[in-house]
């Protein structure tokens, strides 16, 4: 497109709110530059140097003036300290329902996961007005997924599973940035976020998905790496039964208490010593290097897809 | 004042005891020996960030794989750490009086005591250099070599990592040590070195001593911590 | 006026004596179990070693107030940087951004 | 005025020989070799920087590969903040100043000013090496796992140039700290000095505490990297968060060492500007401890969306945010320095102007990325490029030229051709402005930074940018003719062309080699012009 934007869309249920703050500094910022460059130029006119050996009036200074111009500025920064903190927290605590995308970045791409399958690079489909909840990671180096049109963005870490969630409110195409410097194609690891009304959606879903939901990957992989045969649904296995085990807290042989999240799942299968779950023995052997990220998260999906009660929607959060 | 400052300013004359030891910017040896004891102080402010960057690096790493800390740690043998503790604090011991017979100018003493502080300080690099042979044979290097329980293998090659770096910074801090000691003789023994004049001694002495505590920290962190059974 | 007057010999005897018996007292302390405490009692020993050293060999207690600041600043800022890291880690499992 | 001549005795003509200036002790002349370099560097950094804006006037970034794209940033980075700017004030006009400012006959260490010198040139030349051998191609902030397992760069090289030079740092902060306090002239009590010894001493404060720390960095990188001890690399059991706290405890606090000695500069620029003393002298002098001590607290804000966490994120909000304020308090003192001055509208003045009004925005976009939300949106972005060109080019840039400008008859006993330096002041703020407000409209809009293509729609703020840029290279480099051409033709300053207070114009101009014919017993305090009677506004 030829024509040059100069403030972005704003489509997500943040962006008003961190727009918001934006107005507020800008306000602050232009106040106090007109206010200090006003005063410059006034003085500089006013008192204007006359004759070679005038000297100015010896003014040494005024405590009421100083207190005045501390406390000032300060009181404004904490305005903007609460008001900052506040937005940020939103954004830094996902709402409790969320619709699940997981996400691996790598040099130089971004792969999508969706739960029933569909798999996407640098192209990432998710409906209006619902709370979608990317659960990153990556192959590599720190990468950073940022979508300006929504506000949010945030360090993709190898070895960590990260967070981001949004709320689309406008259906449209969004860049989608690497925003961490990566390395040489940084600048090319770019894609499109493309926001559809709730039936499309389902229709694109419904589209793809011919591998089947992500969870039944996972199980098909938790068979082929024989994890089944100590996992097993009956407490009949040398390790503990998986089943409605997410979100749980298991307790260690070292005694601590640890949820069971993605981060644990993931721990428990790459170094399995690291956290030996109380009342058994450090049989389990590592699988570093023979699982990778994606094949990682389809585990993941189908531990957590092993509730108790299996009519637990595929579509929600285990929590 | 008018506006140039030289008709206010002043003046008085250079007031210095003329003595070899005194550089030209000071005015009195005062003022000198208070300079290079406060530049040394400094640097070793320099020092302890230095260091301290290691030891935060180790406290994190510690509280995160404490078990595999706590089974690397067991794998370094503790008496050479041990004797080369009191080697070197015995080693501050003669630094300290070799400041003293600096003081009291009692030039064959210092020289004695400096050659002393030496010895020990080598005597303590042989012992580690002891351990890194030791550790080197046992597959302790971190790298394609290194070895350790399928269990721990990652973590207490960390450990090893820090042990490592931490104590081979530790001794290139006593290499140096030991050739600022060899300079001092030099200087005691050409009798640059006298009751007034002193000043080089004492701040060498306190580099000594920062190299002396930096191995009271190592000891305990590397070899003791989690040696119970 | 720093380290001007001259400290006995005796002193430094004295804190020799001290510093060989901390010695002797962390390497026992450690081979006996006190859970969580054998680190803190090896830390304490380590502290008092490093702070007899640095009062009486390195004459600190004789010295200027300046040099007491930059000895107490050194520690300051060290205790910043491991401190305001920490406060990063140990407060993670709280929230962490993008986590939960 | 009379025709002045130079005196007959002055540290210029003090021996002429190659050696006489490699071999001095003299810290003016060291402050010249230093003088030397940093112009080199800067003018190294510049031409990355043209490079980088003429590649970026096309959406496709035509004229260089992305490889050597993020080779030319990185370059540029190291360059302009390890070599040029945070040596540029403190060891060029700190050098030459302090000393004569506090009535001292040299620094404390003479030999160790010149040995810092050559550390400083050893750094240079390893970072110059890995830059003709290849380049490096991690970005100046080296973040860990890619520094230390992917790039397949000149790190360790650069690494080892900035570890090196990291040296010179220390050694020459060091040397001030124990200068200002042990070598002051009698009656030079701690407020009679100028604020630009406050300032100074505050930066120096910083270079000891901070620097050791990413010398320590870089060694635990360059382990990582040689034998694989697993420190940062989440392969290897480590941490890539931690490379960033490590790191940015000194990159942090060096920003601060990039704008506390302008910020002295500039207290001197106002007072001399309008003969007057600076309002609120104490103030200004303990802003520059504060924001020294401040700066230490506040890393994290480089970490918002690193990963950290939002307990820690929201401290080091809120201590970025106290920071501020100090530097609030000096920008508003400097203002109300000029009400009922004799106010000049002579060329260092232009550049104090400049600094005022620049460094005001400069910050004042600062509280923006410390408000944690717009952080969020904005970090990695153009708008942080802008953030800190305007307080590091606007800011510092300005500073430095405009005491350049004011002392250059001092150090070079001449006086140079005030229509060009107003000519070229005009031209480089004119060009600034231009080169980096569209980045801040480009980081709003969501433009990463470190981006050698982006899309159609960036074009034309980026082409404005790069237009900027093009004029202030020209602004830049005007004044290397005309200070060169007075070296030469210029008129004899004589000690006290400002009409200016404070020890350096007592002494002849060039100074002799020991300062002052005798020691100066001061007996007044700062910036004392104006013989009337106090009285407080
Ligand atoms: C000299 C260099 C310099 C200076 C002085 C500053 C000063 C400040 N900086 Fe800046 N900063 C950088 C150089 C500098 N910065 C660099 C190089 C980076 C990027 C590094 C990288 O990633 O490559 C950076 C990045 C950076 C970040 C991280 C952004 C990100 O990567 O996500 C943050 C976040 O808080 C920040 C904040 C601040 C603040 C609050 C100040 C404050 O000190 C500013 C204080 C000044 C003022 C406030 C203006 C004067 C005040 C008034 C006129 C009165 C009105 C005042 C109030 C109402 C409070 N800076
Ligand atoms: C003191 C610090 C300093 C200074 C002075 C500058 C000066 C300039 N910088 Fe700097 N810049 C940084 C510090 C600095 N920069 C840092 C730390 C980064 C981040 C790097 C990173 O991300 O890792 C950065 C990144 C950076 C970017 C972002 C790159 C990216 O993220 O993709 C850009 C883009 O416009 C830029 C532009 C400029 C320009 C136009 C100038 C101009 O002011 C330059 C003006 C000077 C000249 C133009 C030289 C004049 C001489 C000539 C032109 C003659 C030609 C040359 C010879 C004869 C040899 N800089
Ligand atoms: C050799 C037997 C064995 C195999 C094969 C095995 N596990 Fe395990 N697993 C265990 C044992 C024993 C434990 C409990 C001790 C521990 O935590 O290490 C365990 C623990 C776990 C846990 C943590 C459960 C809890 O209650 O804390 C998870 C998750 C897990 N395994 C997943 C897997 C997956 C996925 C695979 C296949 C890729 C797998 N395991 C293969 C034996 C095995
Ligand atoms: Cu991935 Cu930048
Ligand atoms: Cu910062």
């Amino acid at each position: 497109m030829g024509t040059t934007p100069l403030f972005p869309v704003s489509a997500s249920t943040m962006a008003p709110r961190v727009d918001a703050l934006y107005f507020f500094l800008i306000g602050v910022t232009v106040f106090f530059s007109l206010l200090i460059a006003g005063l410059i130029v006034y003085y500089a006119v006013k008192y204007h140097r006359r004759s070679t050996d005038a000297v100015g009036e010896r003014i040494h200074g005024s405590l009421w003036l100083e207190v005045t111009w501390s406390v000032v500025p300060f009181l404004i920064t904490m305005v903007i300290f609460v008001w900052g903190a506040s937005v940020y927290f939103a954004i830094a605590s996902p709402p409790a329902e969320t619709l699940n995308i997981y996400v691996v970045g790598k040099q130089w791409m971004w792969k999508f996961q969706h739960l029933d399958g569909q798999r996407e690079i640098n192209e990432l489909h998710v409906p209006v007005g619902r709370n979608v909840k990317l659960i990153t990671t990556s192959e590599d180096v720190i990468h950073d997924l940022f979508v300006p049109a929504f506000r949010v963005k945030a360090d993709v870490i190898p070895g960590r599973y990260v967070n981001i969630w949004f709320n689309a409110t406008k259906p449209g195409r969004y860049h989608l940035f690497c925003a961490e410097y990566c390395g040489t194609r940084h600048s090319g690891m770019i894609g499109e976020v493309v926001v559809m009304e709730e039936t499309e959606y389902q229709d694109w879903l419904s589209g793809g998905g011919q591998e089947g939901s992500l969870a039944a990957a996972g199980e098909k992989l938790f068979a082929d790496l024989a994890c089944n045969t100590c996992h097993r649904p009956d407490s009949a296995g040398r390790g503990p039964v998986l089943t409605g085990l997410f979100g749980q807290t298991v307790t260690t042989q070292a005694g601590e208490m640890v949820v069971v999240d993605e981060a644990y799942v993931r721990e428990s299968i790459l170094n399995p010593s690291a956290k030996v779950t109380a009342g058994y023995q450090p049989i389990m052997p590592t699988f570093q290097g023979l699982v990778s990220e994606e094949g990682l998260l389809e585990l993941i999906e189908y531990v957590k897809s092993l509730q108790a009660q299996p009519q637990a929607q595929p579509l929600s959060d285990a929590r | 004042m008018s506006p140039d400052g030289a008709a206010q300013a002043s003046h008085i004359g250079e007031v210095s005891g003329h003595h070899s030891g005194l550089a030209h910017q000071f005015d009195s040896l005062a003022q000198q020996r208070e300079a290079a004891t406060l530049g040394m102080w400094c640097f070793l402010v320099t020092e302890v960030l230095f260091f301290g960057g290691l030891f935060l690096t180790y406290a994190l790493y510690r509280g995160w794989y404490s078990g595999a800390f706590t089974a690397a740690s067991r794998e370094l043998l503790i008496w050479p750490g041990t004797i080369n503790t009191v080697v070197l604090i015995t080693s501050s011991l003669t630094m300290a009086l070799a400041v003293h017979a600096a003081q009291t100018g009692d030039r064959r003493s210092l020289i004695l005591f400096l050659a002393v502080t030496m010895l020990l300080g080598s005597v303590f690099l042989g012992i580690k250099g002891f351990e890194y042979y030791e550790g080197f044979l046992e597959g302790h290097f971190p790298g394609p070599r290194f070895q350790f329980e399928a269990e721990h293998f990652r973590e207490a090659q960390i450990f090893f990592s820090l042990y490592y770096l931490m104590t081979g910074l530790h001794a290139i801090h006593m290499i140096i040590g030991l050739g600022v000691m060899a300079v001092m003789v030099w200087m005691s023994w050409r009798g640059t070195i006298t009751a007034e004049y002193y000043n080089p001694i004492e701040v060498s002495g306190l580099y000594w001593h920062f190299v002396d505590i930096v191995w009271i920290f190592l000891f305990p962190l590397l070899y003791l911590i989690g040696r119970h059974a | 006026m720093m380290s001007e007057h001259i400290l006995p010999k005796r002193l430094y005897y004295t804190v020799f004596g001290l510093l060989m018996l901390c010695t002797y007292l962390t390497v026992q302390a450690a081979f006996i179990d006190l859970g969580v405490l054998n680190t803190v009692v090896a830390l304490a020993i380590a502290v008092f070693k490093a702070t007899i050293v640095v009062l009486f060999f390195m004459h600190v207690k004789y010295s200027t107030r300046l040099t007491w600041a930059v000895v107490l600043g050194s520690i300051f800022w060290l205790g910043i940087l491991i401190v305001l890291t920490l406060s990063d880690y140990l407060t993670r499992r709280w929230l962490t951004y993008g986590g939960a | 005025m009379p025709t002045v001549l130079l005196p007959p005795r002055h540290y210029l003509n003090n021996g002429y020989g190659i050696r006489s200036w490699l071999l001095t002790r003299d810290h003016k002349r060291i402050a010249l070799l230093y003088l030397a370099a940093v112009t080199f560097f800067f003018f190294v950094g510049g031409a990355f920087a043209v490079w980088i804006r003429l590649d970026l006037a096309t959406p496709a970034g035509d004229l260089v590969s992305d490889e050597t794209y993020n080779k030319l940033f990185t370059m540029h980075g190291v360059m302009m903040v390890f070599f040029f700017l945070i040596p540029a004030i403190p060891s060029v006009l700190g050098n030459f100043l302090v000393p004569i400012m506090i009535g001292a006959k040299d620094l404390a260490f003479p030999k160790l000013n010149l040995a810092s010198w050559y550390i400083y040139m050893l750094g240079g030349a390893f970072t110059l090496y890995a830059l003709v051998s290849g380049g490096v191609d991690t970005g100046w902030t080296f973040y860990t796992p890619f520094s230390t397992a992917s790039s397949t760069t000149n790190v360790i090289p650069t690494a080892l140039g900035i570890f090196i030079t990291g040296f010179s740092s220390i050694l020459t902060g060091l040397n001030f700290i124990v200068t200002i306090h042990r070598m002051r002239a009698p009656g030079m009590t701690w407020f009679r000095l100028p604020l630009f010894i406050w300032s100074t001493y505050a930066t120096s404060l910083i270079n000891v505490l901070g620097t050791p720390v990413i010398a320590i960095t870089i060694l635990l990188v360059a382990a990582e990297r040689l034998f694989q001890f697993g420190f940062f690399n989440p392969a290897l059991g480590g941490d890539p968060v931690l490379f960033q706290h490590l790191f940015w405890f000194y990159s942090h606090p060096a920003v601060y060492i990039m704008v506390l000695p302008a910020m002295g500069v500039v207290s001197e620029l106002v007072a001399a500007g309008c003969r007057k003393p600076v309002f609120g002298y104490s103030f200004v002098a303990f802003a520059s401890l504060a924001i020294a001590v401040l700066g230490f607290l506040v890393w994290g804000h480089h970490m918002f969306v690193a990963g950290e966490s939002v307990y820690s994120a929201l401290i080091f909000s809120i201590l970025s945010f106290m920071v501020a304020i100090p530097s609030a308090v000096k920008v508003f003192n400097w203002t109300a320095t000029m009400y009922r001055g004799a106010v000049s509208w002579e060329t260092p003045m232009l550049y104090a102007y400049g600094f005022i009004g620049l460094f005001t925005i400069g910050g004042l976009t600062g509280l923006f990325l410390a408000a944690i939300a717009v952080d969020v949106h904005v970090t990695d972005t153009y708008f942080i490029v802008a953030h800190f060109h305007y307080i590091m080019v606007g800011g510092t840039i300005m500073a430095y030229l405009g005491g350049v400008h004011y002392w250059w008859p001092k150090i070079s006993g001449r006086l140079y051709n005030e229509g060009l330096a107003k000519l070229s002041a005009g031209i480089i703020f004119i060009g600034f402005n231009l080169t980096f407000f569209p980045q801040f409209v480009l980081g709003y809009l969501g433009m990463p930074r470190r981006y050698h293509a982006y899309p159609e729609e960036f074009q034309v703020l980026n082409v404005l940018s790069s237009a900027g840029a093009s004029i202030l290279g020209v602004g830049y480099l005007i004044p290397m003719v005309y200070l060169m051409w007075s070296l030469r033709y210029g008129r004899a300053a004589g000690s006290n062309p400002w009409g200016a207070v404070g020890l350096e114009w007592t002494t002849t101009s060039p100074p002799p080699t020991e300062n002052f014919s005798q020691t100066p017993v001061v007996t007044w305090n700062a910036y004392e012009y104006s013989p009337k009677v106090d009285h407080v506004a």
